[in-house]
């Protein structure tokens, strides 16, 4: 019990980015492609911020331990726990993913955009943003009109 | 002194919970676009009020008072905006509010379907 | 205490209020269920901060009320005019009408 | 090493919940055959996941899955559906079941792989006590920033930054030359017939409502980029408000009354001058003997014992790292602000067009 509560989120963003790829693969439009494709990369940052939760944690932004703030969130806490995973007294998650994560969700945005506008592209040189109704004008016409 | 004004605002918090819970509820069971509107637009406007009066009485006299103000003012102004804009949209599309006794609605949609 | 029952309701408004995203029937009624939603979202995030002990977070509840407006308005815009890019305000093309004509008496 | 159990606190069964509603989303993003409904509910994904995140800690990155998620990248894919189309086609079952099994066996190894990773919330799992602890207690000392995560995106980092600004601009400039800078579609406009606008008639409560929040979302932006050192925000976060700012005058007010005050030019040269602020930034520091982007080197030195409180002198100010942090800052507010709005420009400025194939 305690190992599934431990693994649950791992499990949780499998799924999701699994439900990703299933949209990416199974989909023929490309626009639903890139849908599945940004909920793909949502659920990898999502696993990011997972691993750097730290139990009973505040965000990163430094707080006095003995501000109004800093004792309510040590009161639930034992001070051996405390003083074995915080930093002066006070238990912060791990900063790194967030950065990470951060300005790839801003850098996800614009390759997305780009993606659209691949998109928007084909449709406008064949009409149509199904896959297989691209390839059947490959096959049988001279190809794209523009 | 303060024990009784952070009960009265946690009080406050969960009849603002209580009146999203009710908004949900409607949204849900309303027969048709327009009554849901209705649910949805009133209930977030009062459940935010409610809310957020309760969580200032609870912050005191604090720059948290004033951001919890700002965004009281700022869903006051953008949440019927928004709703006004959704519904003007609806009907310029064509979508008609259903009209007549509450209880033909079911079955109408069933005709429809079939 | 009672903060804790608070964010539980306003948890279990989230969830009802996502049944109506996902059923549908039109269009409309997903976009009013998101923004409400949002809505939602903005209350929870005030919220959570004062059930955690932490409360400096609210800068972040208000983007989310800034930016759950601007998107319904987008939605909006779909539906009414097919085009991002029309006015609202103009009876006619931008382009044709000058300057003038939008202006309101 | 200690081993850890996950408790079951608040936290966790928030948690819980919402990462479930995360599932059934997915789930009917993946059955409906509407691509408006899956951008309704990416939306509603990115709202969720954004409360997610800030019940995770991660207070700057929600504020970033929040503005990006549910705003910018709903807007952009509305302008792509615009100009493609709304539906798409009916898979037949058949063509599921490949995608299905790669699926299944992809997720199989990955949940395999998933059960040998330390529990939620172990304080000593491998990635949180090497670098992320170090940067946890040098970086007050260091940087002079309550906020760790700009501390190392700004700072530590910013070298890795200086590359996602780049490839943002990168990406703007990729929109820009496939879909346009948005001019040349203005030109031929397609005219919404007269009998469907004058229906809506003046819209004077959505006019009223963009000019009084406008301003207000202007001004905020600026207190998400000049507050990014204290609380969560920066110019990543900043320079997306900004840009949504800009989109909603244009989705008010129309896209040539944007473009009249914030000429594609205009945006697409900031764009450039963003990277190139960061960039100088750097250099800058290499001319004072610094490595590059190493802020304790912004200033010369003798400059820098000069100004109050310097920490060069045994007072609190790092005042290199506080101007480096401001000016790079500004950079990735100019570059993501105006490549978002070129985006913007390049999806709602160009006209549907209106072949036999897509009726939309």
């Amino acid at each position: 019990m305690s190992f599934l509560l431990g693994h649950f989120n791992y499990l949780i963003v499998v799924f999701l980015m699994m439900g990703g790829l299933w949209i990416t693969f199974s989909s023929r439009n490309y626009i639903k492609r890139m849908i599945g494709l940004a909920l793909f990369q949502t659920s990898v940052g999502l696993f990011y911020i997972s691993l750097g939760k730290v139990a009973g944690g505040t965000a990163a932004i430094v707080l006095d331990k003995t501000s109004k703030a800093g004792e309510a969130l040590n009161a639930h806490l034992s001070p051996d726990y405390v003083a074995r995973a915080g930093v002066d007294g006070v238990v912060y998650s791990n900063p790194l993913p967030h950065v990470l994560i951060l300005t790839a969700i801003v850098v996800g945005v614009a390759t997305l955009a780009v993606g659209l506008a691949i998109a928007v592209r084909v449709r406008e040189a064949y009409g149509t943003v199904e896959a297989g109704e691209i390839a059947e004008l490959d096959r049988t016409e001279a190809g794209p009109r523009a | 002194m303060s024990e009784v004004v952070t009960w009265i605002g946690s009080s406050l918090a969960v009849a603002g919970a209580l009146a999203a819970i009710i908004g949900s509820l409607g949204v849900i069971r309303f027969p048709d676009f327009y009554t849901r509107t209705h649910a949805a637009s009133i209930t977030d406007t009062g459940a935010a009020t409610l809310m957020i009066l309760g969580l200032i009485l609870i912050s005191g006299w604090s720059v948290l008072a004033l951001k919890l103000a700002i965004i009281w003012a700022f869903i006051m102004l953008t949440s019927p905006t928004a709703a006004h804009a959704l519904t003007n949209a609806a009907y310029g599309a064509g979508e008609r509010p259903q009209l007549g006794p509450w209880r033909l609605f079911d079955r109408d949609r069933k005709e429809a379907e079939r | 205490m009672l903060l804790a029952a608070a964010a539980a309701g306003l948890m279990t408004a989230m969830a009802l209020g996502l049944v109506r995203a996902l059923i549908g029937p039109t269009s409309y009624d997903r976009i009013l269920s998101a923004n409400s939603f949002g809505t939602k979202t903005v209350m929870f995030i005030a919220l959570i901060g004062f059930v955690f002990g932490r409360p400096d977070f609210l800068d972040i509840a208000i983007a989310y009320a800034l930016i759950n407006f601007v998107a319904t308005i987008a939605l909006m815009k779909f539906f009414r005019y097919r085009s991002l890019q029309a006015s609202l305000s103009r009876l006619a093309p931008a382009k044709d009408t000058g300057a003038d004509a939008g202006g309101a008496p | 090493m200690p081993s850890f159990a996950t408790p079951l606190d608040a936290n966790t069964i928030v948690d819980i919940a919402l990462l479930a509603m995360l599932a059934v989303i997915v789930v009917a993003v993946a059955r409906t055959r509407s691509l408006l409904t899956a951008i309704i509910l990416t939306s509603v994904y990115s709202f969720i996941s954004a409360v997610w995140l800030v019940v995770m800690d991660a207070a700057d990155v929600s504020f970033t899955e929040a503005v990006v998620g549910a705003g910018v990248s709903t807007i952009i894919a509305l302008g792509a559906i615009l100009l493609t189309r709304s539906e798409c086609s009916r898979i037949p079952w058949r063509e599921t079941l490949l995608p299905l099994l790669l699926v299944t066996v992809t997720g199989g190894l990955l949940v395999y792989a998933a059960l040998d990773l330390p529990s939620l919330g172990d304080p000593s799992a491998p990635a949180n006590i090497y670098v992320g602890r170090l940067y946890l207690q040098h970086a007050e000392h260091d940087i002079g920033t309550p906020n760790i995560v700009t501390a190392v995106l700004s700072s530590y980092r910013g070298f890795d930054t200086l590359g996602e600004t780049t490839v943002i601009f990168a990406a703007g400039l990729g929109v820009a030359l496939l879909l346009g800078f948005g001019e040349r579609a203005l030109q031929d406009t397609p005219r919404p017939s007269m009998a469907k606008m004058a229906e809506s008639g003046q819209h004077v409560v959505l006019r009223v409502s963009a000019k009084m929040l406008i301003p207000m979302i202007s001004i905020y932006a600026f207190y998400v980029q000049f507050h990014g050192d204290l609380g969560p925000g920066g110019g990543f976060q900043a320079g997306v408000i900004m840009a949504v700012a800009i989109i909603l005058h244009a989705l008010v007010f129309g896209l040539q009354e944007t473009m009249e005050s914030i000429p594609p030019q205009l945006a697409r040269g900031l764009s450039a001058f963003g990277v190139l602020l960061y960039a100088g930034v750097g250099v800058v520091n290499l001319t004072n003997g610094g490595n590059f982007l190493d802020y304790d080197h912004l200033f010369p030195r003798i400059f820098e014992e000069g100004l109050p409180d310097s920490h060069l002198v045994g007072g609190h100010h790092i005042w290199g790292q506080h101007f480096g942090i401001l000016a790079i800052e500004l950079g990735v507010f100019l570059t993501v602000a105006s490549t978002m709005v070129t985006i913007f420009y390049a999806f709602a400025g160009r006209a549907p067009d209106l072949s036999p194939h897509g009726e939309g």
